[in-house]
């Protein structure tokens, strides 16, 4: 029996450390602080990473057997189209977690994911545009995913035009994390009503934009390229909280020690 | 519950008092559709073909058009507040706003489009699937546009915000509801989609009253 | 080299689409720091002009 | 029994706050505002413009959050049960609350409905105010002074402990204000609370009334 107790007596240490890490996280000058030291070595290791996923799709990664070279802008298209989701999704948990707990810090992420998220989703479907040129002969074919890619940027510009709309920075923040909420809650129900939208096209069936089924030597870039994407976006995240820590907490006597 | 269906009976005369301010989305609507086949011509199978989508993104417009001064006249007067502070749950009593809108000015319009699908030549299967899927559709759209309307009650400059920011969550509704009025035309059976519809419709009645009252909360502070 | 370029026939293709990537990318990047940097001289002069009136007054 | 009563001294009744921060876009409006207002007692806010007296009967209505600080009611936050407080809770700010289109009494009718309270003595403070000549006309058409009073009106016919009042006394005149300050004092004679922002002199019964001076604002 004292074992069991034993463990849960880990499990409190545990989960007390975590819960601790958290809160002492969520206080803007300690996040400051980290997000100052890190910030170099993100940038760093996503360049890195970039280069060598890039040398590898481009280079060592062998031509696919449908699509030849064509194939290689996936090394660019997949992993801009996983972090637009991904940028998204962590938009709205940081609005979640500023509604629920009222944690200023969270809104200064939700907030500089914005723009990050909408480059990316920008990035995805003209990349996805360009990929799929070659294969239907037009620029933009209505593909399932590259139409929800669009959706999922105006939903960014949306967030972003009611954040600039709202004169005071507190409800501003508050009325944008509403939205992301609204928004994510939303999110599989576009991708499932844009996907049957398109299983009911009566035209010739085009290929649609489906990474082909990839290993070995065509995989490693691509998983290169998605952990180096996201090095990338915590990189530019970390920064763009830095700003809005700032824009936030302009009045503290911490920020006035840091400037001066 | 009863307290909801007092605002319904309170929001209701108010908006007979005022039934200019109703009819500017029909007038709207009428006339969007009306743009249609003088742009595209009087050939029947492009009209019929064109018709259910363009009757209803008119519908989610003239929607849209009408949620725009959904809270901003009561935000303005001060009864918002009133009802922010009154005992009862905030969200049931902005139910309460948002079913009397959609009576007032989305039933009319579900009951017109038929009308207006004759004339673009759509056939009888057509026009009973666009008022089914109207119907169905539309709750969702006043809903969803209700917590936008809540978003955007309090700003000035910002009159086609409500739009940009609720059109993107509505492409769901629109392409059940429209790519399946327009099925019908063609004579398929729209039973897959229309309950699809009425699922997503069911998902925000029950959750975007949350959101509106958490909205209206942020614009009165 | 040359068929490095012409990547089997989608060579221009695939440079546009590493080259756009590369170019918004970086923007992005260059655009954040900036508007952090710009942030932080703003409120250094509004600090230092704020306590110059202190001094002052 | 005894530890009933104990039990209420130590849990504190009306509304409390303490260490609260009023702040409006960027500017701090008030720092480290505590007060505590009990039953039978009345709050006068004064203060220059700007102050922050709207933003602080804001506050205290649970509709605008506090930067920092926390109102209680009954010991309790007001963030954790808001429904408690508003059930307890009159307010009149600087905007009527009524809708144009309709008439005063369908007006007051609402909010009665609202407030959950039926409207017995509702005749009684509409002559009172002298309203009964536009009491069937369209709140549109009415002067701001008879607005005011129909706003006035609501309040005073919601049959609730607690009213939090945004310069009442504006638009009446001198035997309006008389009648106000009476029917206050009948108030808190009732064990009522009342919080008012005033400019003028209340008229409350110095031992109930306390006043609270705000600085800050426009010099």
């Amino acid at each position: 029996m004292p074992s069991v107790a034993y463990g849960r007596q880990l499990d409190a240490i545990f989960v007390l450390s975590m819960w601790n890490w958290f809160f002492k996280l969520g206080s803007p000058p300690h996040f400051y602080r980290i997000a100052t030291r890190l910030e170099p070595w993100l940038m760093g290791g996503a360049l890195v990473l970039l280069v060598i996923g890039a040398y590898g799709g481009l280079a060592m990664a062998p031509p696919d057997y449908l699509q030849g070279d064509g194939f290689r802008i996936i090394y660019v298209h997949v992993p801009s189209a996983f972090l637009s989701m991904f940028a998204y999704s962590v938009m709205a948990v940081a609005s979640a977690i500023g509604l629920i707990w009222r944690m200023k810090l969270a809104f200064c992420v939700a907030a500089a994911s914005a723009p990050a998220g909408a480059a990316f989703t920008f990035l995805a479907l003209c990349t996805g545009a360009i990929w799929g040129e070659p294969i239907w002969g037009t620029w933009w074919a209505w593909d399932p995913r590259l139409t929800a890619e669009l959706v999922l940027l105006f939903l960014f510009l949306g967030y972003m035009l009611l954040r600039q709309a709202m004169p005071e920075t507190r409800q501003a923040d508050r009325a944008s994390g509403i939205l992301a909420v609204v928004g994510v809650v939303n999110l599989p129900i576009i991708h499932y009503s844009v996907e049957w939208w398109n299983s009911i096209h009566q035209g010739p069936s085009l290929m649609k934009l489906e990474t082909p089924s990839i290993d070995g030597d065509m995989l490693w870039p691509l998983l290169v390229m998605i952990v180096a994407y996201q090095l990338l976006f915590i990189g530019i995240l970390f920064t763009s909280i830095r700003t809005q820590i700032l824009l936030r907490e302009r009045n503290t006597r911490w920020i006035s020690d840091l400037l001066s | 519950m009863s307290i909801f269906f007092a605002v319904i009976k309170h929001d209701l005369a108010m908006a007979f008092r005022r039934w200019s301010d109703l009819a500017m989305p029909l007038v709207f609507f009428v006339i969007v559709c009306t743009l249609f086949p003088l742009a595209l011509g009087q050939d029947k199978e492009l009209l019929q073909a064109v018709g259910p989508g363009a009757i209803w993104v008119a519908a989610l417009l003239a929607t849209l058009l009408s949620l725009n001064t959904l809270f901003r006249e009561d935000f303005d007067d001060g009864s918002l507040e009133q009802l922010a502070l009154s005992e009862h749950p905030l969200s049931v009593l902005l139910l309460g706003k948002t079913a009397a809108h959609w009576l007032v000015a989305e039933v009319p319009l579900v009951l017109l489009a038929p009308l207006l699908a004759l004339g673009f030549d759509i056939p009888a299967a057509g026009r009973e699937a666009l008022l089914l899927t109207l119907l169905i559709g539309t709750p969702t759209l006043s809903l969803l546009g209700s917590v936008g309307a809540a978003l955007t009650a309090g700003l000035r400059r910002a009159s086609g915000l409500l739009a940009v920011l609720i059109l993107p969550l509505s492409v769901p509704v629109l392409i059940f509801g429209a790519r399946s009025a327009d099925l019908a035309a063609r004579g398929q059976s729209i039973e897959g989609p229309l309950l699809l519809l009425g699922g997503i419709t069911v998902l925000a009645l029950t959750l975007t009253p949350f959101a509106t009252a958490a909205a209206v909360r942020v614009t009165l502070d | 080299m040359a068929e490095i370029i012409h990547m089997g026939g989608y060579g221009s293709y695939v440079w546009s689409a590493f080259g756009l990537t590369f170019v918004v990318l970086l923007a992005t990047v260059w655009l954040t720091k900036r508007s952090l940097q710009q942030t932080r001289n703003r409120l250094t002069r509004r600090l230092r002009s704020a306590s110059a009136t202190e001094a002052s007054s | 029994m005894s530890n009933a009563s104990s039990d209420n001294l130590r849990q504190p009744t009306g509304l409390e706050w303490r260490q609260l921060a009023l702040w409006r876009g960027d500017r701090c409006l008030q720092k480290n505002l505590n007060g505590h207002l009990q039953a039978g007692h009345a709050i006068t806010l004064r203060g220059p413009n700007g102050c922050g007296k709207t933003t602080l009967i804001r506050t205290l209505c649970g509709l605008t959050e506090p930067e920092y600080g926390e109102v209680l009611w009954n010991g309790t936050a007001v963030r954790l049960q808001r429904a408690e407080l508003h059930a307890q809770l009159a307010y009149a700010g600087h905007r009527a609350g009524l809708k144009d289109e309709l008439t005063p009494r369908e007006n007051l009718h609402f909010a009665a409905r609202l407030s959950g309270s039926d409207d017995n003595d509702l005749a009684e403070i509409i002559s009172a105010l002298q309203l009964q000549g536009c009491a069937d006309l369209p709140v549109a058409h009415l002067s701001a002074g008879q607005k005011r009073r129909v706003t006035l009106a609501r309040v005073l016919s919601s049959g609730k402990p607690l009213w939090l009042m945004d310069e009442p006394f504006t638009h009446l005149d001198q035997a309006g204000r008389e009648w106000l300050s009476e029917r206050f004092n009948q108030h808190l004679r009732a064990n009522g609370m009342l919080l008012l922002a005033a400019h003028q002199d209340t008229g409350l019964e110095a031992h109930r009334e306390r006043v609270l001076e705000l600085q800050g604002g426009e010099p």
